[in-house]
């Protein structure tokens, strides 16, 4: 029975909130929710009344009214202001959390990439700088390929630390955590459900995506935009880890790209990837 | 039919002429009105708005003359209106299209 | 039947249905042509130079000349429509048939145009175009497309009018000429937008 | 078409009009008449077809999502090879399931409820309520059907092509439906997808201006605009949104047809790096924008002629005027307005820029407030009625009581903010539902059981038709009332396997409970099919106006013939003069001659002088 009435207590079935403006989300949510149920009740409320109250019975006749422009008014003005205000109540959560003006100083940037169907995460390596690729260089789009998708010049000394991961990323946490994101096919959409954040990512354009997690954990990465047969396997997981976990796995990824650096000694090819996982392999 | 406004052949010809001015206008400014590359997008506005302008003045001439919407029911000029208005809607904002936050 | 009761009677607006029925499907088709545009603007915009490059290759002069044939062929129709309400048989045919070399001239126009462009190895789609070309075979093939479609009835009108009773509906006739002044009013648009206001500043780009 | 069926056999002498026509070869009554009537019933039979398919991809849709890798009962071992990860296993592959989902949707809109709302009751309501013969251009009429169940056909011929069906969404997004991985000028699904939305779109428009020109022209002697039903309004405002909508979305089909076929790059930017032959050049981004401008006022093309059908049937049954009669023609001008503004909403997460995010979520909130006017007027119509629980009433309440719902959980969504979490999860499917079945389609149901009389000269059985209703009402808010939830949880819509994922591992028993309500839903319409058959043959004779109503289709004999009406139609009032004060009848039909004055917003039926005086000063 209580299991029941779960289905009506919705804000109870979202998942786990790890985000800092997360909860912001929620709980707007809850506001059209809670305003949802009292004009539910209302409506229904009023409806139910009138049909028992007036239903045909022997001898009761119609009221012949054509309606009163003064209700109309009212019942027009009073939702336009509810609703107006609804709106600009909302909007300074959209603005935060997309407006490009107001994303954060970036403590960690990263690249990703959707592709039918995974992610390939990008790092700056050991120097915090990306080298020429096809995010920091626009004409450096015609190096992608599907062994270099993020078109990596492999002749740039700065980009000689970048490394790849794929189907997983790591982040610190409580840090302003900046994803730049694409696509090297079609539309994919980067779902961080337990983050609250979703944004298409299209090819040819880098999206801007932003977050901060306070809680360290395991997640997972969806993608929402329907991309192909594959599309519901397109997962990837995530790790938030402390502070110094997160350091210490830098470290380890930055020794691992020189030594696969140095074992390819003069061959010129792009940033290994590191560390792969098919979390959704079938 | 139904309405005759009389021997409308004079206005039909200045109608024609019209046009015909307006079009080689339209080909000389396009041709000699270089505006520097350096104006960037405001040349390219200015240039563009000259053409734009010009062939709304035509499109005007054609519709209230030539198909007689001068004349006509005002339902027709509704016809006429609500989609000019959103052609500028659509095309107003699709021009905010390429975002240029994501270009990068 | 319904004679007899006042269910057909004239029409309301005073403007006969298919008159009404053809400003809508004006109406419709201004919208259709305003989505080609509104992609054309945006395209163009963000491909500035290709776009440049692709309306230098283009033969403006041509395009000139069909733009005098598309306006002189709507005032042949606006005439042929006066003279058939004034019943001058011998008029109508004569501008009618004006119109109807006008939409022949044009297209003869464009296909001297299309099969350079053609030489050219420029085709809509495929390896080796641009979406300029993309954006001209398409709005101006539909432009044509509708070209054609509007002297299909037209000769038949014609062949008509020399039939003894002559060509007896003006009212058809008016409302295909609205048709095919639209027509033009799509060139008036497409010839500025594809010809003319792309400037090509060569490789140093307009943006 | 089994149109033959449907002609009563003693209806003869009632078909006034037949007998000074020429006896037409059966080809030109049934299958190409010009008779607008033939015409409406030729959508219903097609759309209703294609409605048991559009449900039959709905249930091996959900099938999957509740038993993953579980064969489908009974057909599960027949089903073509290509559908199944291996034969004969009844287990259908992910591709398939994209197509299924594409081809479910595609089918509900396109072939289903706009042939329904704006084909059927546009071409059976128009003519007949504004008291005149037929349509204005009626062979123009014929061919907007016409080009329907060819469109339906090549749409279905997508599993012939190598690719099978297209599997892009209904909303065919590119690259993804651009891509087909074929060289040029192959068809596949895809291409076919598009030739058929080219067609259907083209029929809409051959029938909007039509229905247009057949409003202005054709009135009833002295009926002036605003005498005209809501139902007329709404068709008539809806025409005016599929004028001036449908050939946006015309524009952006060829623009991806090329794309599709010819490898364009209308919508392919460049450095594709899986299809490296396209040169690039185009937005992805420009293809959503210019289909929503479109697929947005269609989602009230959907609904607005229903708004219509369900005033006029809560008018009836309450037997009360319609509360602010005027108010409603505004709200829906307002709703057909600024749904051409708020195309962008669907798109708050594309990329689009989000500045004009915020501007999308102000106008998508106001659409709400001409909706809010709907909802209330059709609350006060009920107020003070006395209200007739027939089956169309029943089906007319069940839409306003869903509508609300979907209404509502479609303001959530226009917070941009708020969308952030739900866009593209089973939040939004719920929402679809929410409005197109219980709103559209309900809608449908009021309009079917309210002239089905005048349709067929016939009563649908009431009995079954509330059992009809009330199976529906239930199995159709089990089934997507959880819907909600499932968004909630954050389960991503057009996946083809939930249980990849492990926060969506909990909701398996909620697909069940849905999927299980989902085949009741379906099992529960066959009574209405039941009951139509049954009807035709066997139902009781209705009279001309079985239900006391006002509205001129009324008037005309109770199975009307080719040219409807045997009589002169002249219109004296309004269409929702129900209980007149100094009338013994509850209803004052429009082509009824009489006097009144107004007063105070009442209707007071008087005698001539007295209306000649004007005491009170005419409204
Ligand atoms: C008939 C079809 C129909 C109708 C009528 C509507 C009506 C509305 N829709 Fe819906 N919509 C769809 C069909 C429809 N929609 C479909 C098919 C999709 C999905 C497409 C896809 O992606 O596949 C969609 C998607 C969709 C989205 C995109 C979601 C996303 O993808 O992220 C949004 C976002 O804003 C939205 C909003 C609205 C709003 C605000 C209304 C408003 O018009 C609703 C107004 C009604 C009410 C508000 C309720 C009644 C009012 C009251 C009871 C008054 C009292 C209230 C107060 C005083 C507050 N819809
Ligand atoms: C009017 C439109 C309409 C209707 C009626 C329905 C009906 C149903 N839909 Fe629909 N659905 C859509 C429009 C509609 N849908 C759209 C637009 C989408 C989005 C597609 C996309 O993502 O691209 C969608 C997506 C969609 C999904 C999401 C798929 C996904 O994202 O993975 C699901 C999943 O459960 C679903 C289920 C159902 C079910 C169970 C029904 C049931 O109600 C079906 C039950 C009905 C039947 C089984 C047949 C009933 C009919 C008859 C028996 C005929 C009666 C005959 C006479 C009266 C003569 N639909
Ligand atoms: Cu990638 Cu769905
Ligand atoms: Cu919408």
């Amino acid at each position: 029975m209580g299991d029941i009435f779960k289905v009506f207590n919705m804000m109870a079935w979202f998942p786990e909130n790890v985000s800092t403006f997360g909860a912001e989300l929620d709980n707007l949510f809850g506001v059209i929710y809670y305003l949802s149920v009292v004009i539910f009740f209302l409506t229904f409320g009023i409806m139910g009344y009138f049909l028992i109250k007036y239903r045909h019975k022997e001898g009761r006749k119609g009221y012949n009214y054509h309606g009163n422009n003064i209700v109309e008014l009212t019942w027009t003005i009073l939702p336009t202001i509810l609703f107006a205000g609804l709106g600009l109540y909302t909007d300074s959560a959209w603005a935060e959390t997309k407006y490009s003006h107001k994303v954060p100083v970036a403590d960690v940037e990263i690249l990703v990439l959707g592709k039918q169907f995974g992610w390939y995460a990008m790092y700056p390596g050991a120097d915090g700088k990306f080298g020429r690729n096809a995010y920091t260089d626009r004409s450096a789009r015609h190096l992608m390929s599907t062994t270099n998708p993020f078109g990596i010049d492999s002749t740039d000394e700065a980009g000689m630390d970048d490394f790849v991961t794929e189907n997983q990323f790591k982040i610190p946490v409580n840090s302003n955590v900046v994803v730049r994101g694409s696509s090297i096919d079609v539309l994919h959409s980067f779902f961080l459900p337990h983050m609250r954040v979703k944004q298409d990512v299209i090819p040819g354009l880098w999206m801007k995506i932003w977050f901060n997690a306070f809680k360290t954990g395991n997640y997972e990465l969806a993608c929402a935009e329907l991309c192909g047969g594959g599309h519901y396997s397109m997962r990837a997981e995530y790790e938030i880890l402390s502070k110094s976990g997160y350091d210490k796995w830098l470290d380890q990824k930055n020794s691992d790209v020189k030594q696969l650096r140095m074992m390819s000694a003069g061959t010129t090819e792009p940033a290994p990837i590191v560390e792969e996982s098919h979390p959704a392999s079938h | 039919m139904g309405h005759d406004h009389g021997n409308v052949i004079p206005s039909y010809m200045k109608v024609f002429y019209t046009l015909c001015t307006l079009t080689v206008l339209t080909v000389v400014a396009a041709k000699s009105l270089h505006f520097p590359a350096s104006w960037g997008t405001p040349g390219d506005i200015l240039h563009v708005s000259i053409g734009v302008i010009i062939a709304v003045i035509k499109v005007i001439a054609v519709m209230y003359i030539f198909m007689h919407l001068k004349f006509d029911h005002p339902f027709l000029r509704f016809l006429v209106y609500v989609p000019a208005f959103l052609f500028v809607v659509l095309t107003f904002a699709l021009n905010f299209l390429e975002s240029w936050d994501y270009i990068h | 039947m319904s004679s007899a009761l006042n269910l057909s009677h004239e029409p309301v607006t005073k403007i006969p249905h298919g008159k009404l029925v053809m400003w809508a499907f004006l109406a419709s088709e201004l919208m259709f042509f305003s989505g080609f545009f509104g992609a054309f603007i945006v395209l163009r915009n963000a491909n500035y130079d290709t776009f440049g490059q692709g309306s230098a290759l283009l033969s403006w002069p041509l395009a000139l000349v069909n733009t005098f044939i598309l306006i002189g062929s709507s005032l042949t129709m606006a005439m042929c429509i006066y003279h058939l309400e004034r019943k001058n048989n011998r008029f109508f045919q004569l501008f009618l048939g004006l119109t109807i070399l006008g939409g022949f001239g044009f297209l003869i126009v464009k296909f001297i145009e299309y099969s350079s462009k053609f030489e050219h190895g420029l085709f809509p789609g495929q390896e080796h175009h641009t979406l300029f070309f993309s954006f001209y075979f398409m709005m101006t093939g539909f432009h044509a497309i509708h070209v054609i479609a509007g002297m299909i009835p037209m000769s038949f009108m014609w062949f008509k009018s020399f039939t003894k009773k002559g060509y007896p509906y003006p009212v058809k006739v008016e409302t295909l000429g609205l048709y095919w002044h639209f027509v033009d009013l799509m060139w008036i648009f497409i010839f500025p937008a594809l010809y003319l206001m792309i400037p090509y500043h060569g490789a140093i780009g307009g943006h | 078409m089994s149109e033959t069926s449907v002609v009563t056999p003693d209806s003869g002498t009632m078909d006034v009009g037949h007998h000074d026509h020429h006896e037409l070869p059966w080809y030109r009554k049934y299958l190409f008449s010009t008779d607008h009537k033939v015409i409406a019933k030729q959508f219903m039979i097609a759309a209703l077809f294609f409605m048991f398919v559009g449900g039959a991809f709905a249930l091996f849709i959900r099938w999957q999502l509740a038993y993953p890798g579980k064969p489908i009962p009974v057909i599960g071992s027949i089903l073509p090879a290509s559908w199944v990860t291996e034969p004969m296993s009844g287990v259908i592959t992910p591709e398939f399931f994209t197509q299924l989902l594409t081809m479910h949707g595609s089918v509900m809109i396109f072939l289903v409820i706009i042939p329904l709302a704006a084909g059927m009751f546009g071409n059976f309501c128009i003519p007949l309520m504004i008291g005149t013969d037929d349509m204005a251009l009626p062979r123009l009429n014929m061919w907007s059907f016409w080009l329907v169940p060819p469109a339906g056909l090549i749409m279905m011929a997508g599993f012939y092509t190598e690719t099978g069906y297209a599997a892009a969404g209904w909303t065919s997004y590119p690259p993804l439906s651009a891509l087909t991985g074929l060289p040029v000028f192959t068809i596949s699904g895809q291409t076919l997808w598009l030739i058929a939305l080219f067609m259907i779109g083209f029929s809409s428009i051959m029938g909007a201006v039509n229905y247009v020109t057949t409003i202005m022209n054709k009135r009833a002697k002295g009926m002036k605009l605003f005498d005209m039903p809501l139902t007329v309004w709404a068709l008539f405002i809806t025409a005016i949104i599929i004028t001036l909508g449908t050939p946006v979305l015309a524009a952006a089909l060829t623009m991806l047809f090329m794309d599709n076929f010819l490898h364009t790059s209308f919508f392919l930017p460049d450095s594709l790096v899986t299809s490296s032959h396209y040169a690039g050049g185009g937005q992805p981004v420009l293809w959503q924008h210019i289909f929503w401008f479109y697929s947005h006022p269609a989602v009230y093309i959907m609904i607005l002629p229903l708004m219509g059908v369900v005033s006029d049937v809560l008018a009836t049954f309450s037997r009360k005027p319609i509360y602010g009669y005027k108010a409603m023609v505004f709200a829906l001008s307002g709703i057909a307005f600024l749904g051409f503004i708020v195309w962008g909403h669907h798109m708050f997460q594309s990329g689009m820029n989000p500045l004009l995010g915020t501007t999308f979520v102000l106008s998508t909130i106001v659409i709400a407030v001409p909706s809010s006017i709907k909802v209330f007027n059709w609350l006060g119509t009920l107020w003070r009625g006395d209200i007739r629980f027939t089956s169309a009433m029943l089906s007319g309440l069940a839409f306003v009581s869903m509508f609300i719902i979907g209404g509502l959980s479609g303001v959530f969504m226009a917070s941009a903010a708020v969308d952030i979490f739900i866009h593209d999860t089973y939040f939004i499917v719920a929402h679809i539902h929410y409005v197109l079945f219980g709103g559209s389609l309900f809608g449908i149901f009021a309009g079917i059981y309210y002239w089905f009389p005048k349709m067929y000269g016939r009563m649908l059985n009431e009995t079954w038709g509330r059992r009809h209703l009330f199976w529906t009402f239930i199995a159709f808010n089990c089934t997507f009332f959880p819907m909600h939830v499932l968004g909630l949880a954050g389960h991503m819509r057009r996946i083809y396997d939930p249980n990849v994922y492990d926060f969506l591992k909990g909701l398996s028993g909620l697909n069940e409970f849905i999927t299980i309500s989902a085949i009741v839903l379906g099992f529960a319409q066959l009574i209405l099919v039941a009951n139509i058959f049954h009807s035709l043959i066997w139902g009781k004779k209705a009279g001309r106006n079985p239900w006391n109503a006002n509205t001129l289709e009324w008037a005309a004999p109770e199975h009307p013939g080719h040219g409807n009406f045997d009589t002169d139609i002249t219109v004296y009032r309004g269409p929702y003069e129900f209980c007149v004060e100094g009338r013994e009848l509850d209803y004052w039909p429009q082509w009824e001659p009489g006097e009144s004055i107004s007063v105070h917003h009442h209707t007071i039926a008087v005698s001539k002088e007295e209306s000649e005086n004007k005491v009170f000063g005419a409204h």
